[in-house]
């Protein structure tokens, strides 16, 4: 059963990996890294069940904290830029 | 007993990979950003919530559960506060979202 | 001919992850080498760094091995001296990473640009008007 | 399963490697850098080192990236068309490559317990340090008691980073007393993320909670002192971002910053002159109480404080110094 939760997480993390890839605005880029933080939490939490020693939950406290520290970092210096412009992100 | 509980964590699983599997579709296949932002934000939100579940279950009341809650409650708190952020940055910006008029 | 290829497929399995890492380290190469934006080489050198972590954390993973903090159900532990020695290094990387991106905010502070080339042509400019 | 997982993982990395070769934007080089790290934590704890995949995730994902994107700001966000033909670096990568592959050829294979790196002194640390240290986790004591020369090293080379980070960078010297009722009326007039202050308060305590936890618990499990360093650093650098530079300047004055990073390389290497007069060698714990395990317990707890006193005012600090370039009037407005 963990087995296939972790497969399914790491699908989704492909996914999303994908969408930070593609853009095309940079916010989409934060929007997929976020969510690829969130995952990467859970499969931290699913993989320690997995290999049957599930105590190093403390790791995904921390992702959790410096996924969060991680995106509002970066809105706040899109903000400062002022340099948003139309063209696409390549 | 050990059934009831495996049966219930697989529900939980279940539904928790249905919902990130919708979100992380949706963020690939939705038009423009605003509706990416609401397909990953709210399947985030209670996808990770299942599969914490789904993890409790397995490892009964002990130190581990209570982590899996810690990093649940957190992640309740950062989640929507870092999409409420990113979309109210991106409309600062002057990003449009896509209306019926648009095309 | 087939203990060869049995021998080959082997062998891969064996070092796959090394080839990958060195497919990451060499990326990185190229950036630095590559790119003559400043920061985009600040990013390449911190992918080599990381990539040489991974190949380090790899040689000291034992197969059926767990961390190596005592745990009573444990067969065998992996090798507690290569996660030492990166992990002094991670902290060192961050702390040479930060040196070098303020090197490059005062370098756009005295040239106005970062891009490599630029900077030389300036530079060698102001050399000829002396 | 966990050779797919690993495989899985260096697939998603290379595929990261590849975007950021080719990508032009360099606010998304960064972000897709913050992903590289996660990634690479995450194959860390795939291969047993947990305490190196909390030190990557904190320093890759978290500081490192901070820093790039808070010199972006000042240097701005795309790469020019570079004029330089791509060829010459693609060869010499792709020489190099192809000799270092031609290497792993003569490497013993990937995870076999009689490889000759987990011999020698790797045995002696798995066997004896539990009954020698007298704590669990091997690769602390590793780190503090048995390399505790090296650590202090380590520990030299980031204060002297910062010394070079400050003598490049100067941190904005916060406005006078008198000023600050207005800039105060100015912050309840326009304040940029209510949600957001809201949130980084409540996070705050629980965060430095968390680096004291990680700090005194990292005897046990993953953690010590690098890594509660840089969670302290984190939870001052959510409250800049949040509150803006001024508050966090008024909250942890750099002069203080500058004692405690000087004064935790002075712990650590207190503890070995102490050590010293005590009769034994240069940070030798044993002599620090009578029974040698107790004695290295003290030493252990000592140097790690020192250690995350010192990781954690001088990634503060750095990051005061970038924000004073990135962010310079943020005080004005609010």
């Amino acid at each position: 059963m963990f087995a296939t939760a972790t497969i399914a997480l790491l699908v989704i993390m492909c996914l999303a990996l994908v969408r930070a890839f593609r853009g095309p605005k940079i916010f989409d880029r934060i929007l997929a890294v976020n969510m690829f933080g969130t995952k990467t939490v859970l499969l931290i939490a699913v993989y320690g069940f997995l290999t049957g020693r599930p105590e190093f939950l403390d790791l995904g406290i921390f992702y959790a904290l410096i996924n969060f520290v991680g995106v509002i970092a970066a809105l706040k210096f899109i903000e400062r830029l002022e340099f948003y412009d139309e063209r696409e992100e390549r | 007993m050990d059934v009831v509980t495996d049966l219930i964590s697989w529900i939980f699983l279940g539904l928790g990979i249905f919902l990130g599997l919708t979100g992380a579709f949706g963020l690939l296949r939705f038009p423009d950003f605003y509706t990416r932002v609401h397909a990953a934000s709210i399947s985030d939100t209670l996808c990770t919530a299942c599969f914490i579940f789904g993890l409790a279950f397995q490892s009964g009341f002990n130190l581990v559960t209570a982590k899996l809650f810690i990093i649940l409650i957190l992640l309740w708190l950062t989640g929507p506060a870092a999409s409420h952020a990113l979309v109210r940055a991106a409309h600062t910006a002057g990003l449009k979202p896509i209306t019926e008029n648009s095309d | 001919m087939d203990s060869f290829f049995n021998e080959v497929i082997s062998g891969a399995l064996g070092r796959y992850n090394y080839w990958v890492v060195i497919f990451l380290m060499m990326s990185g190469f190229y950036v630095v080498i590559g790119s003559t934006n400043l920061v985009k080489k600040i990013v390449g050198l911190n992918i080599f760094q990381t990539s040489v972590f991974i190949l380090y954390i790899s040689i000291g993973k034992i197969n059926g091995g767990t961390a190596p903090i005592v745990w009573a159900n444990a067969e065998r532990y992996s090798n507690p001296l290569p996660h030492v020695l990166i992990l002094t290094a991670i902290v060192v990387g961050v702390a040479t990473t930060a040196l070098g991106l303020s090197l490059i905010m005062r370098i756009k502070h005295a040239y106005n640009t970062v891009e490599e080339d630029e900077i030389l042509a300036i530079s060698l400019e102001e050399d000829e008007d002396e | 399963m966990e050779l797919l997982v690993n495989i899985s993982l260096l697939f998603m990395l290379s595929l990261t490697v590849i975007a950021v070769v080719r990508l032009k934007s360099l606010f998304a080089i960064v972000m897709l850098f913050g992903i590289y790290s996660l990634l690479s934590a995450m194959i860390f704890i795939a291969l047993d080192a947990v305490d190196v995949a909390f030190t990557e995730a904190a320093v890759g994902a978290g500081i490192s990236t901070v820093l790039m994107l808070a010199t972006l700001v000042t240097t701005g966000r795309w790469e020019k068309k570079s004029s330089r033909s791509s060829f010459l670096p693609l060869l010499i990568v792709s020489i190099t490559g192809a000799a270092l592959v031609w290497g792993t050829l003569d490497m013993p294979e990937y995870g076999n317990p009689d490889n000759p790196a987990h011999h020698h002194v790797a045995d002696r640390y798995i066997e004896q340090s539990p009954e020698e240290i007298g704590i669990p986790n091997m690769v602390t004591s590793v780190l503090a008691s048995y390399r505790g020369f090296d650590t202090l090293g380590e520990v030299i080379v980031v204060f002297t980073a910062l010394i070079g980070v400050l003598s490049l960078l100067q941190v904005r010297t916060p406005p006078s007393v008198a000023e600050t009722p207005l800039r105060n009326e100015n912050r309840k007039l326009s304040r940029p993320y209510p949600v957001l202050q809201v949130v980084a308060l409540v996070m705050m305590p629980f965060i430095i909670l968390f680096a004291l936890y990680v700090q005194f618990h990292g005897d046990f499990g993953p953690g010590g002192g690098f890594q509660a360093g840089v969670i302290f650093a984190v939870a001052f650098i959510l409250y800049t971002l949040t509150y803006g530079l001024d508050d966090a300047l008024a909250l942890t004055p750099v002069s203080v910053l500058k004692a405690l990073a000087a004064g935790g390389v002075l712990i650590y290497g207190g503890t070995g002159v102490v050590s010293m007069l005590l009769g034994g060698n240069f940070l030798d714990y044993n002599v620090l109480s009578s029974n040698p395990v107790s004695g290295q317990h003290i030493g252990i707890i000592v140097i790690e404080l020192g250690v995350g006193i010192t990781v954690a005012s001088v990634l503060i600090c750095a990051f005061y110094a970038f924000m004073t370039r990135a962010l310079p009037d943020q005080g004005q407005k609010g």
